[in-house]
């Protein structure tokens, strides 16, 4: 399976993510520049975190129109896995492919921490491999993770089943302690926590492989039906 | 345009206008000498940078000779941007840490931000990858809006430039005394990782080869020194010469992946980042280091607002910005890295034969000096000491036994003290994780972060008790080494050198000129017995407000080697029923 | 040349966790009087362009990327400034 | 009951990175009429107080709190505003 890392000018968390997947999942997996255009050669694409344009403005705003902008939006059109931690959470939803905002953390302050997420939907191709309720600890590492939509949109993501992660503890502020969501489709992931950070019981946690084991479960499973 | 109206060289030395730049009368007799004529107002100013203590050490020099800076591992001592250690394999630790304690004590989140952002460059500048942050920080007791205010600001300005550019900040030390109310220290220290071919100096070699300056453009900030003359300049201009830098993590990342491509390159001759005295320094002390001389065009460099003089760019203090040294004719290959980085680089200069610094500006020469005289001339000083009497009075008493009636009320007091209790509410603001490799969490002795691709790791640590130093120096600056030393070796490391920032008050004081003599010893003792070689630090003197100086504070980085990740140690008791030993007098 | 000044502020419904720290702060510092802090940018654009087109032009802007309509209202104000 | 809106600046001089970060996109976005952005804060005060003090607590608040005068420039309106 080969996975796109899009890095864009102050991305710093794309060579963890490039070394979870290449390292840990065994898989291939590939920098992809952000004046490229087009992310059609890949079977998902992750979008790191870090500080694109140094969150200038709004954390992701300004690299969501950048050209890999189209290519991003095509991969998620094209039901492809779109997976975006952090900063490229808050860069799925200035792209509008995931809906809502992100303010500042309630606290004000950047926070670094394990944090216990609990399983809400593991019905999605991210989540396949867990529980449903199931706590799992995964590091945060943001200042602008408290998220925000409307009562209708709320509504909706529930209605949906598109919220994938909660907070167990209120982390940021996040309304209803979300900590990721998916789009309709189920087949675009934006979440604050860092699963390519807990791939390695030695450095703390690896409950975040299993997010990338359910994308290589899936990819395997269709690829098998269809070669 | 702005017409220039600067002080003719006759009016700067008949109405002693050097000395508000910092110079002395014999400084100023010294610079006349070398010259063999008076220096214009441009000159001026780079004689009065170049011989400040913070770039000459004119004050620290005969006491920063004791230190022990050679090892068997040692590949780089102190003289270039930080100190290079051999940990096999043919790779290298890189280290140093540096004050950043006045711009602090004005706008602190700035303050500190920017001084994380100039450690960071010291270690890129050295062709290596920057892998950990740790910092070291005095303020006074908790409780005053302006103290709470300082430490808040501080940490969330090292959060703020850390945190963005993507190095972890792994480790620290924070300490809370009356004596540091109005001149909090914030001491930032980088390690870095480099491959032994990689290792650059930043040296202007080559006749001919040209220079290059790459980054952010220079604007008119951090210019100390000549307020008189902004006045006499133009009504309201020293409003427009802000005393504080802003930094910009963003523009110093790309700087730093783009660095550490363009040292990979063999068009590479030298490179170096304008810290203090920005283009001075670095193009001095580059051609000094080299035994040429450079010549730049100062209409060529990038300028943030029209009509910057001579004086002002060349003692700006803009952020993230380099001088690289490339191959005649490979300079294009060179400019087209930074470009596709998003950067701005830009030939402004020549290196030269003759040992000088030459500036053009606007088709005149702007100053001509030779390269020496600036960066390795400056005066010496052994500036007299004396026994302060609170110390011959601490000698004379009997040392106090604490008694204590109530053991678990002495203990929950002793932790609830700022200096003491966790410093969670710190370090859960930086992003301590960034790039997975850290091991050990901040929380413990020492931070440890794995080299990815080999067993090893790397423990550091950052340490001074300042209160020790003050009851008595050389031995508590002893004991700075050794508990750095004893945080590693928990930790499960082997200590291999130190870097140091002397935080003092003013050397002008015999008796804080002696904490200084007694101290470097107590340091220099330590260091030899634990055969740590100082390979860099920093100094930075006059903390001292309204006459009262901090109390002596040199506080130690020390890094240490873990050669298999297996042998790592945390401090944490681990289970139910195991032995509890107590080493040690 | 024009000078534009983009006002941007969050939506009422938001909840605004800065302005709410500030207050609380000013409350602190002994000005009890304060009731409500609302904290939103101000940019100051300096541009060229026709008169025509020039509130088309940063309406686009705004619309584009200076806000975010999910959580953000803006406003401008248009002054026509001397070429230096 | 007053409605204040206090400009927060950075004094000219002032290194902007974040208007550096958006002019370079606008201009990429094809808005290359727009030569200069900078970045500042607006807050809106909601107070009481007399309308003789009101203007001195402002100042007070913004010296004290809400600009750094070390890099910063503020200037404010006051408006009245009706109680609800
Ligand atoms: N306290 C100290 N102990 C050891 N070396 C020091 C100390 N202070 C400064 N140095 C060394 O002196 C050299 C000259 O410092 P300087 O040119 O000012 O470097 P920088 O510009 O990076 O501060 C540096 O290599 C530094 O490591």
């Amino acid at each position: 399976m080969k996975f796109a890392v899009v890095v864009f000018p102050g991305s710093n968390c794309d060579i963890d993510m490039y070394h979870a997947i290449k390292d840990e999942l065994g898989e291939e997996a590939a920098y992809v520049d952000y004046r490229e255009t087009s992310l059609k050669d890949y079977d998902a694409v992750l979008l790191p975190g870090g500080f694109s344009y140094g969150d200038y403005l709004r954390s992701g705003a300004i690299a969501a129109r950048l050209p890999i902008a189209a290519g991003i939006k095509e991969a998620a059109e094209a039901g492809k896995p779109v997976l975006g931690v952090c900063n490229g959470f808050q860069v799925l939803l200035e792209l509008g492919l995931l809906p809502g905002a992100m303010r500042r953390n309630r606290q004000l302050t950047f926070i670094c921490k394990p944090a216990t997420l609990i399983v809400e939907n593991n019905q999605t191709v991210f989540t396949s491999t867990y529980e449903n309720g199931q706590s799992i600890s995964i590091p945060v590492a943001h200042g602008e993770g408290n998220y925000f939509c409307d009562e209708e949109t709320l509504a909706e993501l529930k209605e949906n089943n598109q919220i994938a992660f909660t907070y167990k503890e209120d982390v940021n502020g996040s309304i209803d302690n979300i900590a990721g969501i998916t789009n309709e489709r189920g087949n675009v992931l934006g979440m604050m926590p860092h699963p390519e950070r807990a791939v390695d019981d030695l450095l703390g946690s690896s409950d975040g492989l299993h997010m990338f084991q359910s994308l290589l479960k899936q990819w395997r499973e269709s690829h098998a039906i269809t070669s | 345009m702005q017409l220039l109206h600067e002080p003719s060289p006759q009016q700067i030395k008949d109405e002693k206008l050097y000395s508000e730049m910092g110079l002395t009368d014999t400084e100023f007799q010294m610079v006349e000498d070398i010259l063999g004529r008076l220096p214009n107002f441009t000159e001026t100013g780079l004689f009065s940078v170049m011989w400040s203590e913070h770039c000459s050490y004119k004050n620290s020099k005969v006491l920063l000779k004791k230190f022990p800076v050679e090892g068997e591992r040692v590949l780089q001592g102190p003289g270039e941007g930080a100190g290079i250690i051999d940990i096999g394999d043919d790779q290298a630790v890189v280290f140093k840490i540096e004050s950043h304690n006045h711009p602090s004590a004005i706008e602190p989140y700035q303050g500190a931000a920017t001084g994380v952002g100039g450690i960071i460059r010291d270690v890129f500048s050295m062709g290596a990858r920057p892998v950990a942050l740790l910092n070291s920080l005095r303020f006074g007791e908790l409780g005053t809006p302006r103290v709470n205010y300082l430490f808040e600001q501080v940490v969330a300005g090292i959060a703020g430039y850390g945190n963005c550019i993507g190095i972890p900040t792994v480790g620290g030390e924070v300490q809370f005394d009356p004596c540091y109310e109005g001149n909090p220290l914030v001491n930032a220290m980088c390690v870095g990782l480099i491959d032994h071919k990689d290792i650059q100096k930043g040296q202007a070699k080559g006749v001919g080869n040209p220079v290059i300056y790459v980054g952010a453009s220079t604007g008119k900030d951090g210019i100390h020194g000549a307020t008189f003359a902004s006045e006499e300049l133009n009504e309201g201009s020293e409003a427009k010469r802000p005393a504080v830098q802003v930094g910009d993590p963003f523009m110093e990342k790309l700087l730093m992946e783009a660095c550490l491509e363009v040292v990979k390159n063999d068009a590479l001759v030298g490179i170096q980042d304008m810290g203090a005295a920005g283009l001075t320094s670095s193009s001095a002390e580059m051609a000094s280091k080299a035994g040429s001389g450079i010549e730049m065009d100062l209409d060529a460099v990038p300028q943030r607002e029209k009509g910057m003089t001579p004086y002002e760019m060349m003692l700006s203090e803009s952020q993230e910005r380099m001088l690289l040294v490339v191959k005649k004719g490979r300079e294009d290959e060179i400019i087209s890295i930074f470009e596709r980085h998003g950067l701005l680089a830009k030939v402004v200069g020549k290196v030269t034969d003759d040992k000088t610094l030459r500036l053009t500006h606007q088709g005149r020469i702007a100053a001509e000096v030779p390269v020496d005289a600036l960066a390795e001339e400056a005066p010496v000083y052994h500036k007299p000491s004396t026994v302060p009497a609170y110390y011959e009075t601490f000698q004379k008493q009997d040392t106090p036994v604490p008694q204590i009636e109530d053991m678990k009320e002495t203990l929950l007091a002793l932790l609830s003290q700022p200096t003491i209790a966790s410093k969670e509410w710190v370090y859960d603001q930086y992003d301590y994780m960034v790039r997975t490799n850290t091991v050990v969490m901040p929380g413990s002795d020492a931070a440890v972060l794995r080299i990815r691709g080999t067993k090893k790791a790397l423990a550091m640590t950052t340490d001074c008790n300042s209160r020790y130093l003050y009851l008595d120096p050389e031995v508590g600056g002893q004991l700075a080494v050794a508990e750095a030393a004893r945080n590693l070796i928990c930790s499960g490391a082997k200590p291999l050198g130190v870097t140091d920032c002397l935080n003092y008050g003013s050397p002008d004081r015999p008796e804080i000129f002696w904490q200084l003599e007694k101290s470097t010893d107590g340091l220099s003792e330590a260091c030899r017995a634990l055969e740590t070689p100082v390979i860099g630090g920093n100094v930075s003197l006059y903390n001292e407000r309204s006459g009262e100086a901090v109390y002596p504070t040199p506080v130690i980085g020390m890094v240490g080697l873990i050669e298999d990740l297996d042998h790592i140690t945390t401090q944490q008791f681990k289970n139910e029923g195991d032995l509890i030993y107590l080493v040690g007098e | 040349m024009y000078e534009i000044q983009v006002f941007v502020t969050l939506k009422e419904a938001v909840l605004d966790p800065q302005g709410k720290a500030v207050n609380h702060s000013l409350n602190q510092l002994g000005y009890s009087e304060v009731e409500d802090v609302r904290i939103g940018k101000v940019l100051t654009l300096t541009m060229n362009g026709e008169k025509e087109t020039v509130e088309a032009r940063v309406t686009e802007m705004c619309d584009k990327l200076l806000a975010n309509p999910v959580i953000e209202d803006y406003r401008f104000e248009i002054k026509e400034a001397l070429a230096q």
